[in-house]
């Protein structure tokens, strides 16, 4: 084999603490290598040329370039071995930007531990194979997980662009939590006005099935060919027979049950439907407040049903379904603010969330529109604001910035202005976050034309005085203690990911950081795929945001799905593992363990081995690391080249 | 090279044993037997190490001639600073062995030094292509070994022409006797290495021939038929029925072979690290299946019948047919003895020629 | 190499691609110092790592052996650090019987956001390393010498 | 075996260059031919000139071509003697050792011991009618013989040549069949097992090309190699044909390490194929174990 | 009828539909036995059961696949069938194990420690078992020894001596012994430190010859003719006879026999030199105990710990760094 090494200095990203010369000039005396030089930027278009150049011109076999992690450029590289005539395997990259140059600043220490990287790499290259990839047909049908405005977005334009799509979402009604606002900022136009029309889209397109009220069970499969099982939850309602005319829920004797669209603001019935504009507009009944099916006695609102809907032995269903990508877009969840004993921890009828007072404000609402207290129905007419309720706040591990309550308070303290003129809102913020495109100018109206009080500082303490709430906080600005007399006190409570959007993350095998938002492969230049390929993130399931940039990413997912699903073939990786038949004795260690069922038995003639699915097959290794007598490999990470990169350090 | 053997007794008493010794040890890497946990193994030996001679050894002294592993060449393919990366090549043969001494090894190991000598001598090539490495170790190495007192259960010797005194390919003999040990030269080599002992006393020579008559007298009767060994086995070749049975308990390690004073067998393997390496061989055998497994996946002697099948036809049909008749075999017995199945070679021998009469 | 050979140790690491060596990028994009003496080995998944590797760097001279993988229940390939844990723990339970110090082979999970994280295992574990010092080697046939580029 | 059929392999020949048989002579590779997708020929050269020019062997002989690092495997020569420009190896990859090889460029170093083993008994087959039998890489044996033969064309009666692979790309020394097609005093007859595009020759399994062909046993000697399964079959065509044992010679294979019959595995019965082969009758097989 | 004639007996049964009952017959030598391998009514007269049974027959099942097969098996070799039965490796309905009640082998290097300074084990001439005891022929006379003193240790801390899964049990059932430690034979090499523990490995595996006896005798190495001790690819292990390359044999099989091994001890029997080898598969098997509550060999239906996992794993304290 005949070895380029280069040697990238990175700018001074790596050349300033890396003697880069010094490493080529290393590296020039390493088995096989037949050229070995430094380069400024290898990735650039003079380094890519200069590579292709010297595979050329010294007839090499194998490159290896020392730079940045491969997690970056390894791609890029092997495009440049490839258009220079080599397979896109005989390449391997020595990470010292990200493992070297950018950990330390001793650069005699540094050149020797890039050397000695160089030289693993290389000693690896030498047992590097040719590999080629197969190709395999797609599944042209796309899975959006979770159905509020992101997913609807990304269902709908991939829809139009003509795949099929299968919207899966938890609740019995999409639309999620942009559908429980009255009015969004900064235009304080209609929510439900823009979202409604979007969701009756997706009820009538014909690319998309809809299953509302079902979870993702199990993922199985890879890009191009998961397979999917979906749980649809039981409703104990035949939706094909529901009409949606609303009886039941009028005649429902369970009338205490917790109304969850509506966060909680009043009661509701055990059989529901969410709110008028629901998709689908279907009944369903929620188990643990039915009388029928927790005490056995009841039965109202199947004897009300004019269609005969009602079906209380209704168990869960569990469709299965092939797709060749995935849209997670799973959203977020309010966290649990009663951890704050300061402002009640809960006990407090008249403070609630920024979303409660969202179901007060809206005229679907279960006030009607009507804002009242919850412990006496009063209008209020002092309305504190609380901003930054469980966001920056490292004590209970939530130091970030939820992004869009600042501005929420900002409408919310409009609204409430509107509803009731005489009423007098005060805001308690820590900073006023507003970069968005007339943002700015929003939080300004509602201080300047709707008098609204913004006070700089934390509340300390609310509790209550007669009929009234005392808020106590600090007037950072003005350097005093202040005290407000409120009807009522909004929490500005910070989001967090989908509570279980761990488990959906465990189940489409992608990373989530310590707050269970998703990760995206990278967070400037893949912000929507994940490293798991197929899998593409939309909304504030990846990251909070507000709803013009969830809608964005919504279509952002979606064209990316598109361009991998517009494909009739995938190129499967070729870094999988492969069975040596005759050394093979057909144990099943390997098949036992495998996650992806990608081997299975075979016989031959007469006696029992593995064989790799190819397709199937994801390149973990752990078969490899399981075969007692190594008989499946892993190729590209064989036995053999790790031991050649253990051997790199530990001979010398 | 044979002496005259009355000549040359020597007599060494038990206290006088280390000294001796260490002078052996002086000028050689003297190997002696040694206890070792549950067995004896022979090892260069220290002053102060106690010399086991109650219990017969495990292994059998080959290694001392044939190292279970030692390289051949080194080799070098840097240096060129024009190529760095791949230049020329520099082989280096492996350096000369040193003299060494083995001390009070059975008389049956030297015998198996027998079955090696021709075979490394290059007898395959007609002497052209000879074994320098094993001819230097074997030339710089001096054998002394010792009378058996006793025969084990395991023990035929007798069977393949050996006896317990016997010194047929040593350098020198050892027999204990009242008060210590009489030594008889039986080369140059052995009478040089023994020239500093006091001469034995009439007395203890004749204690000595007593002892070695004693330990011929309680050996194992050879078998009347042992001639018609290689015949039989030959007859039986292609007997699959029989070979299947005699090999059912085998487990196909490699016990036998690398505890067997005769086996030879070895392999040859690369090892590298980037531009430098070695050749090396290494013991090998027969009872593997991978011994003769070839590249393309065709092994004749797939089946351990067949690798079994090889191992005694070695030993009592076709070394005998090329070497004039001479068996493979010392019968030290230590195949059996220390077989975890107790495969036993005589058994497998003495049927066989009873088989091959009846077919 | 001179100098460093009284400085640093032989720390070998085996990361898996998705989580542990994403971490150590972010820990290097972060700019989060670390001791030089680590070098890693990038592999799939934690569930790729064989135990003999972590053997075969212990007794061929490494001083220090660390793995990283991914969270439980974060594996990429879903359930490769599972059996990893179980590989590991045993193995790390294992080496006493050898006479050689646990602490010379640890097993971590490390996101690939955790680069902070990273920062800190490494720091401990070459410090934990130094504390032990360089490890005594095992005898080889003679013979090999010639495989080792530098005496040790 | 028979004096009349004079085909008697000779004692075996070795005439190593150094003292020590387990030492390699250096030699540099300086052409590379891609025969087939799994079959490569190497011709190298001694490093040392001067054990260049006096390098001898006989056709049949084998030689060890070592990779340094991963070891020895043994190749016949296939050049012929009688053209010692060079010494060619064609190498099938199959194992380790031989995939290593595949990765041989020219001017890459390697080892060589050679000549090793017997070789054909080619002075006793002067005067006779020869057909020449390969199937795949088992080719390569018998080019030394058949240049050799080509090269000395008087001694030797009608040659022909039967030559057959799986299938067209399977076909080795590919740069030399139409030389051999065109030759007037070389019969050569190309087949391959299936039928395929292009491909002007016969077609057909090659012992029943074989049986077609029906060469008269007068006078005549058999000379085959290949696949095992090509060979078993050929062997009984032959005995169809009535040829008998002593007219018909093969090459055989066996894994190997020393050369010179020491190391002990090459073993068949009491012959060692590395110094008593690994030409055989196929009179002097029916004699040894069946052990193939 | 002695419980021998009763195995007999079953034996003879059990040829009737099976081709091939493997047992125990006498052996080159009175200390030992040599498997046997039964296929006719004379076979069956050589058969012998008892103190000399020691060869675990469970070693032949997986050249045996695919024909039915009869092993006469005490405790501990059903332990080795019933782990080949869980990997699936054998198939239980190819098999017909004839069970009987085990009171313990006998390990060759404790008679020959008996007998130091008397003669050598392989002098004896004739071994009698009476009850408790056997008495041995000896050149200087009679020796009279405790069976319990030269049983196979394994036999002292036996908590399967009666081949629980046997499709025939000849004779009463055993009390297993439960007042030993089951890991009482890793006592005293864990009194070492680290150093002489390092020492003691290097020590012993100098003497090793490499050939892999222990391996061959393991009924549970089921690589064998695949084994990478000599294989390379891939390449774990040079061919040289140095301690290093050694003891990473040994550490191949120990952690390949991790959560695997039954501990029948034939490993560790079968080395020639008397390398303690299964001392470190012991040490695995412990921590496979402590850690997953998993014996090999006890319960078919349970798959072996390294081949599955929990999602938690309340013995495994992760460490957090």
């Amino acid at each position: 084999m005949r070895i380029g090494v280069f040697i990238c200095h990175c700018g001074s990203n790596i050349a300033g603490t890396v003697d880069c010369a010094a490493v080529a000039a290393k590296a020039a005396t390493y088995p096989d290598v037949a050229y070995a030089t430094d380069i400024m930027y290898a990735c650039a278009e003079p380094g890519q040329d200069a590579i292709i150049a010297a595979i050329k011109e010294h007839q090499l076999s194998g490159v290896v370039v020392a730079s940045c992690t491969p997690r970056m450029h390894e791609p890029t590289f092997r495009k440049t071995v490839e258009r220079a005539g080599l397979n896109r395997y005989m390449f391997e990259m020595a990470n010292i930007r990200e493992h070297v140059s950018w950990i330390g600043k001793d650069i005699e220490a540094n050149t020797n531990k890039a050397a000695e990287l160089v030289r693993m790499a290389a000693a690896k290259l030498r047992l590097n194979k040719e590999l080629k990839p197969k190709s395999f047909p797609v599944t042209k049908r796309l899975l959006v997980v979770g159905g509020g405005v992101a997913g609807i977005q990304a269902a709908l334009d991939a829809a139009d662009a003509g795949l099929e799509v299968i919207l899966v979402e938890k609740q019995p009604t999409i639309g999620g939590k942009m559908a429980k606002l009255d009015k969004t900022f900064p235009t304080v136009d209609c929510s439900s006005c823009i979202l409604g029309p979007r969701m009756v889209d997706v009820a009538q397109h014909p690319n998309i099935t809809l299953y509302a009220y079902s979870e993702v069970e199990s993922v199985s499969g890879y890009v191009g060919n998961f397979d999917v099982k979906i749980r649809k939850k039981a409703s104990y309602v035949d939706w094909v027979k529901c009409t949606g005319c609303g009886l039941c829920t009028e005649k429902c004797p369970a009338r205490k049950s917790y109304d969850r669209f509506n966060e909680g603001v009043g009661p509701t019935t055990a059989i529901i439907i969410p709110f008028p504009q629901a998709i689908p507009k279907k009944a369903s009944i929620e188990r643990e407040h039915c009388r029928l099916l927790t005490g056995g006695k009841c039965g109202v609102c199947a004897k009300v049903c004019p269609t005969g809907a009602i079906n209380y032995a209704m168990e869960d269903e569990i469709i299965e379904a092939r797709v060749g990508g995935i849209v997670a877009a799973t959203g977020y969840d309010l966290i649990d603010w009663k951890i704050y004993e300061e402002y009640g921890g809960g006990r407090y009828p008249d403070v609630v969330t920024s979303l409660q007072y969202e179901r007060m404000l809206s005229a679907s609402g279960p006030t009607g529109g009507h804002i009242k207290r919850p412990s006496d129905g009063v209008e209020p007419k002092d309305v504190v604001f609380i901003q930054c309720v469980g966001s920056r706040d490292p004590s209970i591990g939530r130091p970030y910035c939820s992004g869009f309550c600042c501005m929420y308070t900002a409408k919310q303290a409009i609204l409430t202005k509107d509803h009731i003129p005489d009423s007098q809102s005060y805001v308690f913020y820590m900073d006023i976050r507003s970069p968005g495109k007339g943002y700015d100018e929003f939080t300004r109206r509602v201080q300047e034309e709707y008098k609204a009080r913004y006070i700089r500082g934390r509340v300390s303490l609310v509790y209550p005085k007669g009929n009234k709430l005392i808020v106590r906080g600090a007037d950072t600005l003005m350097g005093v203690q202040v005290e407000v007399e409120a009807d009522l006190v909004v929490l500005a409570v910070g989001a967090e990911a989908a509570s279980e959007s761990a488990k959906l993350a465990e189940k489409l095998r992608i990373s989530y950081d310590s707050y269970g938002f998703f990760m995206e492969g990278h967070p400037k230049l893949k912000p929507v795929e994940t490293n798991t390929a197929g899998v593409f993130l939309a909304g504030a399931c990846q990251g909070l945001k507000d709803i013009p940039s969830s809608v964005a990413q919504g279509s952002a997912a979606a064209a990316k799905a598109i361009g991998l699903l517009s494909r009739d073939m995938l190129d499967s990786d070729p870094q999988i593992a492969f069975v040596s038949a005759n050394r093979c004795v057909g144990c099943g260690k390997c098949i036992e363990v495998c996650p992806f069922k990608a081997i299975q038995e075979i016989d031959l003639r007469g006696q029992p081995k593995a064989e790799v699915i190819e397709t199937v097959c994801q390149g973990c290794g752990l078969c490899n690391a399981t075969c007692p007598q190594g008989a499946i490999q892993l190729s590209h990470f064989t036995d053999n080249q790790i031991l050649a990169e253990v051997e790199a350090l530990c001979r010398f | 090279m044979v002496m005259n053997t009355d000549t040359a007794q020597k007599f060494v008493s038990f206290e006088a044993l280390p000294a001796f010794l260490a002078k052996l040890a002086a000028g050689a890497t003297l190997y002696a037997p040694r206890r070792e946990n549950k067995a004896v193994v022979y090892r260069p030996w220290q002053a102060g190490d106690k010399v086991e001679l109650s219990l017969r050894p495990t292994e059998s002294c080959k290694h001392v001639v044939f190292p279970r592993s030692e390289e051949l060449f080194s080799f070098d393919m840097g240096g060129d600073p024009e190529k760095p990366g791949k230049a020329g090549l520099t082989l280096q043969e492996a350096s000369e062995p040193g003299p060494a001494v083995v001390f009070a090894a059975l008389s049956c190991d030297a015998r198996g030094f027998l079955a090696f000598d021709p075979v490394y001598d290059g007898c395959g090539t007609g002497g052209k292509a000879k074994d320098t490495y094993y001819l230097k170790r074997r030339e710089k190495t001096t054998l002394i070994v010792r009378t058996c007192k006793s025969s084990l259960n395991t023990c035929f010797c007798t069977w393949v022409g050996g006896s317990p005194a016997s010194s047929e390919g040593a350098d020198a003999l050892l027999t204990e006797i009242n008060g210590g040990y009489l030594l008889e030269a039986v080369t140059d080599k052995g009478a040089s290495l023994l020239a500093s002992l006091p001469a034995a006393s009439d007395e203890q020579s004749a204690a000595s021939r007593a002892a070695r008559e004693q330990a011929v007298q309680s050996a194992p009767q050879p078998p009347q038929d042992m001639i018609k060994a290689p015949a039989a086995l030959g007859a039986l070749f292609d007997s699959a029925a029989f070979w299947e049975k005699q090999s059912a308990h085998c487990i196909y390690c490699g016990a036998c072979t690398y505890l067997c004073p005769t086996c030879y067998c070895f392999n040859i393997t690369d090892e590298s690290n980037g531009l430098k390496g070695l050749r090396m061989r290494s013991w090998d055998n027969c009872m593997s299946p991978l011994f003769t497994l070839e590249t393309s996946g065709h092994n004749p002697r797939q089946e351990k019948a067949n690798r079994l099948k090889n191992r005694v036809g070695h030993k009592f049909s076709y070394y005998p047919k090329i070497h004039s008749g001479r068996f493979s075999c010392c019968g030290c017995g230590r195949c059996i003895k220390s077989c975890p199945s107790s495969v036993d070679i005589r058994k497998i021998v003495l049927d066989a020629i009873k088989e091959a009469a009846n077919v | 190499m001179s100098v460093l050979n009284t400085k640093e140790l032989r720390i070998i690491g085996f990361l898996c691609n998705w989580c542990s060596y994403g971490g150590a990028d972010t820990a290097g994009v972060g700019r989060f110092t670390q001791p030089t003496d680590l070098r890693v080995v990038r592999v799939p998944c934690s569930g790729r790592i064989n135990p003999l590797f972590i053997l075969k760097s212990l007794l061929g001279g490494a001083d220090g052996v660390l793995v990283s993988g991914c969270h439980p229940r974060d594996c990429h390939y879903a359930e490769g650090n599972f059996y990893a844990r179980r590989r590991l723990e045993l193995l790390k339970g294992f080496l006493p019987v050898l006479g050689i110090d646990p602490r010379r082979f640890e097993y971590t999970w490390v996101s690939a956001s955790e680069g902070q994280r990273w920062q800190h295992v490494v720091e401990a574990f070459t410090a934990q390393i130094h504390g032990l010092g360089p490890a005594r080697g095992w005898p080889e046939a003679p013979e090999l010498e010639i495989l080792n580029a530098v005496a040790r | 075996m028979s004096e009349q059929s004079g085909a008697t392999p000779q004692r075996p020949a070795f005439t190593p260059g150094l003292s020590n048989p387990y030492l390699p002579m250096p030699a540099k590779v300086i052409e590379v031919i891609t025969e087939t997708p799994t079959i490569k020929t190497f011709r190298v050269v001694l490093q040392d000139e001067k054990l260049m020019k006096e390098f001898s062997f006989e056709p049949g002989q084998v030689g060890q071509l070592s990779m340094f690092g991963s070891g020895e495997s043994t190749f016949v020569i296939n050049s012929p003697p009688t053209r010692m420009e060079y010494l060619q190896f064609s190498v099938m990859r199959a194992g380790e050792n031989t995939t290593a090889l595949h990765s041989l460029e020219a001017g890459d170093i390697v080892g060589v011991r050679a000549p090793l083993g017997n070789y054909f008994p080619y002075d006793s087959m002067k005067g006779k009618d020869i057909v020449f039998i390969g199937g795949g890489i088992g080719m390569a044996p018998l080019r030394t013989l058949l240049l050799f033969m080509l090269d000395n064309r008087k001694d030797y009666g009608k040659i022909s040549l039967l030559y057959g692979a799986r299938s067209p790309q399977d076909m080795a020394f590919g740069a030399e069949l139409p030389d051999w097609i065109a030759r007037p005093d070389l019969d050569c007859v190309l087949t391959i097992d299936r039928e395929a595009e292009g491909w002007p020759h016969r077609v057909g399994l090659i012992p029943n090309v074989l049986l077609e062909m029906n060469p008269s046993p007068k006078n005549c000697i058999a000379i085959t190699c290949g696949p095992p399964i090509m060979i078993k079959f050929t062997l009984q065509a032959l005995e169809k044909l009535k040829f008998s044992p002593e007219q018909i010679v093969t090459t055989l294979e066996k894994r190997m390490k020393c050369g010179i019959g020491i190391c002990g595995r090459c073993n068949i019965g009491d012959k060692y194929v590395c110094v008593d082969g690994p030409v055989f009758t196929l009179a002097q097989l029916k004699e040894m174990p069946n052990e193939l | 009828m002695s419980i021998q004639d009763d195995i007999k007996a079953a034996i003879a049964k059990a040829l009737q539909d099976i081709p091939c009952v493997i047992g125990w017959g006498a052996g080159p030598e009175p200390l030992r036995a040599t498997p046997l391998f039964m296929r006719n009514a004379a076979d069956v007269e050589n058969f012998t059961a008892g103190f000399l049974a020691v060869n675990n027959p469970a070693l032949y099942l997986p050249s045996c696949k695919g024909v039915k097969t009869a092993l006469v098996v005490k405790g501990c070799d059903a332990r080795s069938v019933g782990q080949l039965v869980a990997e699936n490796l054998v198939k239980r309905d190819e098999l017909y194990l004839i069970g009987y009640p085990c009171s313990g082998v006998i390990d060759v290097d404790k008679v020959a420690a008996r007998l130091e300074g008397k003669c050598e084990p392989g002098e004896v001439t004739r071994l009698r078992e009476e009850n408790e005891d056997v008495i041995l022929d000896t050149p200087g006379g009679e020796v009279r020894l405790a069976k319990k003193d030269i049983a196979a240790d394994k036999c002292a801390r036996c908590r399967y001596p009666n081949a629980e899964s046997a499709d025939v049990f000849i004779g009463e059932k055993r009390a297993p012994v439960v007042d030993q430690d089951e890991y009482a034979d890793l006592a005293d090499f864990e009194k070492l430190s680290l150093e002489e523990r390092k020492a003691f490995w290097e020590k012993e595996l100098s003497r090793c010859i490499r050939c892999y006896a222990c391996r061959n005798a393991c009924p549970l190495c089921v690589c064998r003719d695949h084994c990478v001790a000599s294989s390379r690819e891939p390449h774990w292990l040079t061919q040289a006879d140095g301690v290093r390359d050694k003891l990473f044999f040994q550490l191949i099989h120990a952690t390949h026999l991790a959560g695997r091994c039954t501990g029948c001890g034939e490993c560790e029997r079968a080395c020639p030199v008397g390398i303690p080898v299964l001392t470190l598969k012991r040490a695995f098997s412990r921590q496979v105990e402590d850690m997953f509550g998993y014996m090999a060999g006890i319960d078919v239906n349970t798959t072996p710990p390294l081949l599955t996992f929990r999602l938690e794993e309340p013995e495994i304290k992760e460490r957090e760094w």
